[in-house]
């Protein structure tokens, strides 16, 4: 394995320089999320308007994986509607996990409908943690966090506030 | 069971002298069977020597059956080994007597034993317990649990800016309601050794009992309890070359004679009849069930394993390899070293600038290099040190300067991935 | 670690037929160790196969470091193995998930971690717990010591004159105050199996909560804690051919959830500030503390070796062995056999009139049988049966007929040395 | 080791008949025996007059070991001084160890009075016991019992009732 695989200069980039790392005044939803296993800690904000993302921020302390996957997350996320959101998330945890289905269905994996198949691809550089399963954690902390947020987004359940 | 003992050839303490690590090494499978590995997390837990793993299935194949209850001659010899482990604990702890020792599955069971058994029956609402801010989970939260039961206060010692405890500021905190001081021998973050002797007496002077947390220092340093005048000392095998699953209570007779039974069971019983129960003398009140027998044999192995080495020896190696360790990091540019106090020992934890810890694992990892990246169950110290986790390296009778070398070289390399430094 | 689970072969339970216990002694070391020793002990503690032995020996040599916390290579593979243990437990007792299992050091702390944990937050003054008069002083004290604590009251099913457990006293005792019923599976003293099927439907439509002591069941018999229905279940892995020090704790999910937490200390927390500290979900949160983690690996080995040999298979062993053994224990003048109901399974307890069971295992001692003399940690159950003490001869899967005829030679051997019978 | 040296003719025949089997009217001194790991139980009655072991009797269940050395004991022990109870216990306990002198000073062992030689002579039959470790907890059960009825005899200390 080569560590730039999994520290791809975009990754590097994004835990140096997070995107969208800020509160969101006026986010009508948000929740912390935390590793315990290493202490690091995230709050994701996300405003909801007409049932669709129409911000999301986030802050915390973490290693280069997770502030770049939240950074990431954050970018693919804006304006998405809750189906495609869930989709991205689906699409994003087999991606990291490998096991591309592990309670998540696979037609969703592989079912990301065509208009998001570009936000699927900027996640792309992401897919090196899958050889570092002790790192698996980091990148789906900001995810885990965000579908705390709106409210069991993976079940499909209706958008609640924290 | 002494005569079990005493079949060990008897070394004088002064006639060992320092040793090989190179040596030592080639005793611990794990190197031949992992070669390249650079294992810098002993404080974790400790590799294992040959003489302990083939002892431990040896034990298993040649002597095993279930103690204390068998009148054949395979249980009778399985009990003989048994209580000389027990006696083996007593004597590397230079405690006055066998009966002391209690086995536990570790130093977290050893805290809550004593919690859960001494707590309630010693504390009323409004008395305090002490710990510090260098403690270990395990010497936090059993201590926090005991006191939202009993209306008990947790009160906190703090350090001082370069890591050390405050002594001064100690002393101030103990009043009259102080009935327990717990706190760590070596910290576990920081390496830092404690200066548990003044601790005892100052704790002692006012009316308190102390438990001391012995994780970090039996793998390390001479224990001598009787020295320390401590009422409670705990310890876990597995970081001392010994087994899972197996660690010891130690405490004063007086104190383990005025406690309660805590779990209830074989073993631990003189007479039970439904309306009531009456139970056996200390040490074996305390343990509930078939104990973990195996692991109390393996234990002693390790126990001998270190005392061939002889302990003092290994207190001098693991010093000097930490001095070395932290001046060969503290000379990089970007690596800040966190504080210890004045000595440390075996433990060295630090930062690397723009490369969190959990990064510095895993390109380390890919140098073969293994290390602990996190808050090392120690969440207080690092809300204290204003952190969410460090990079610790931590040292073992088998580490050497080959190993520091390639922790340097594993931080260089993590810095030129991270564009931290040029890559030449 | 589910991919670790699958490298096993999938050998269909029906391909599994009955086994030589001649072939199966083989795989025991203690018994080319011991020439000639007759083990007939083995509900004390049953010996181990040398793929445990062994396969203990090479985790410590190849893959050990502490698990859950460590990034690098070797601990992420020690972890994959521990979880990997935790869900063999599970399928061995066709567990729903394998976060219903508990990693305990054996039955007894399985049971007070139940008595102290979920007792105080689900008991108050004046319910009541049920056990049976054929329970091990472990099924006993914690309960006894939970009741003395939280003013509950102990009620005790009584056996009918043939050592079986009397169901219909036992409905009868069932009110709305009864909270939990604490069962034996199979009784250590007389081998009897307790209709734990109906126990739990009977407690269940009473309103209470169930906990079976599978100490000598799971070692004999398929358990499926589904099937059973029951609330909580444990066992020791020491006796079903795994190491010491370990034992798992089966609850219910819902049940699991509910429970606070026992032992405070590190893996068992979320966050711990001196203010306050969060907890980790079940079963992380009821383990404070490094786990056993060899202990659990050796005793997922374990499981392995008897779902080779078939647990359909060793049942049939057990009992067909039993069976015989009552046959021809009943057959010497001056024998009697301890009731044990309508069905047992490897455990036989007799009497020898004129010669005290002490004496026997003394006499057969000398004739490498190894057998208990004593009260099997059941005291109330010996009181019930008007005895100080039994005679008990236990069997596992390299136990054979060989073993039992050596038995009923020590028995005559015995006779005539206390000049019972002629010497001829 | 041949089970004759513990199963001596003496040993059965006080096993099965013993002698002094009987609850003491009169009793200045009485204690309770228990052995947690067998469940074996002893009585013990002493009655003392004038310093003197006057009588001495028992009662319980046991193995024969437990109960030939009780009878033994109660044997031996009848019209002793405190004094002399005390040379016999240690006597008794020097040959069933076979530690001579564990707990109790060698010089008692050797020195036993020449007045009492032929009373430790009589407890010979119970010397096979040391070959049998699990089985020495049975034949000190009595004598433990005995010290406790008469108040700490092996400390010396004054008579008292239990
Ligand atoms: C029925 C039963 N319950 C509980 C126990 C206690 O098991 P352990 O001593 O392994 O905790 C035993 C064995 O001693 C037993 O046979
Ligand atoms: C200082 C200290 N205390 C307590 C513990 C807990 O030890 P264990 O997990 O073996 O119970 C550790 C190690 O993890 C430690 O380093």
């Amino acid at each position: 394995m080569d560590l730039r695989d999994l520290y791809q200069d975009i990754i590097l980039d994004h835990g140096r320089h997070p995107r969208n790392f800020r509160p969101l005044p006026g986010a009508s939803h948000f929740a912390h999320g935390h590793n315990p296993l290493c202490g690091d800690k995230v709050t994701i904000f996300v405003r909801v308007e007409d049932g669709r993302v129409a911000d999301v921020s986030f802050e915390g302390k973490g290693c280069a994986i997770s502030i770049a996957s939240a950074s990431l997350m954050t970018e693919v996320m804006q304006d998405k509607t809750v189906a495609e959101a869930q989709a991205l998330f689906a699409h994003f945890h087999g991606k990291v996990t490998g096991a591309e289905g592990a309670g998540v269905s696979a037609s969703s994996v592989s079912g990301l409908p065509a208009d998001l198949l570009e936000e699927g691809d900027r996640l792309e550089p992401l897919a090196g943690v899958r050889s570092y399963p002790a790192r698996v954690k980091c990148a789906t902390l900001a995810w885990h966090t965000f579908d705390a947020a709106v409210g069991g987004m993976a079940g499909g359940g209706p958008l609640k506030t924290e | 069971m002494s005569a079990l003992l005493q079949e060990r050839p008897a070394v004088a303490p002064s006639t060992r002298g320092a040793f090989d690590p190179k040596v030592v090494r080639q005793q611990f499978p794990v190197f031949a069977r992992n070669p390249g590995l650079v294992f810098l997390d002993t404080a974790a837990s400790a590799q294992k020597p040959a003489c302990v793993i083939d002892g431990l299935a040896d034990y298993y194949r040649a002597d095993y059956a279930n103690v204390h209850r068998g009148v054949y001659g395979l249980s009778a010899r399985s009990t003989a080994r048994f209580e000389a482990a027990r006696d083996r604990v007593a004597q590397f702890l230079n405690a006055a007597d066998a009966s002391e020792i209690v086995f536990v599955r570790g130093a977290t069971e050893g805290i809550n034993l004593v919690a859960q058994a001494w707590g309630p029956a010693f504390l009323k609402p409004g008395d305090q317990i002490v710990v510090s801010e260098l403690e270990h989970h395990s010497n936090i939260v059993p201590w926090q649990m005991l006191c939202h039961r009993l209306g008990v206060e947790l009160v906190v010692a703090p350090i001082d800016d370069g890591g050390a405890l405050d002594l001064a500021a100690f002393a101030r905190l103990l009043t009259p309601r102080t009935r327990l001081v717990a706190m760590t021998h070596v910290a576990n973050v920081t390496g830092g050794l404690v200066p548990v002797e003044r601790v005892v007496q100052l704790a002692h002077a006012a009316g308190a009992k102390v438990l001391l947390d012995g994780c970090q220092a039996v793998p390390r340093l001479p224990v001598d309890v009787q020295a320390l005048g401590c009422d409670f000392y705990v310890f876990s095998g597995h970081k001392c070359y010994g087994p899972t699953g197996i660690g010891a209570l130690y405490a004063r007779r007086a104190v383990l004679d005025a406690m309660p039974p805590w779990q209830g069971g074989g073993d631990m019983i003189r007479t039970v009849t439904f309306a009531e129960t009456t139970y056996q003398d200390a040490p074996q009140r305390f343990q509930a069930g078939t104990p973990d027998i195996a692991g109390a044999i393996g234990l002693a192995l390790a126990l001998d394993f270190m005392d061939d080495l002889g302990v003092d020896a290994i207190r001098e190696h693991e010093a000097a390899l930490t001095r070395h360790a932290r001046a060969a990091l503290s000379a990089l540019p970007g690596v800040t070293i966190v504080g210890a106090g004045a000595e440390s020992v075996g433990v060295v934890s630090f930062e690397v600038d723009g490369v969190h810890p959990h990064d510095l694992a895993t390109i380390f990892d890919q140098h073969d290099v293994a290390i602990r990246a996190g808050h090392h169950c120690a969440q207080p110290l690092m809300d204290r040190l204003g952190l969410v986790a460090t990079a610790r390296a931590s040292f073992g009778v088998y580490s050497d300067e080959d190993d520091v070398a390639a922790l340097v070289a594993a931080v260089r390399a993590a810095q030129r991935l991270f564009g931290l430094v040029s890559a030449r």
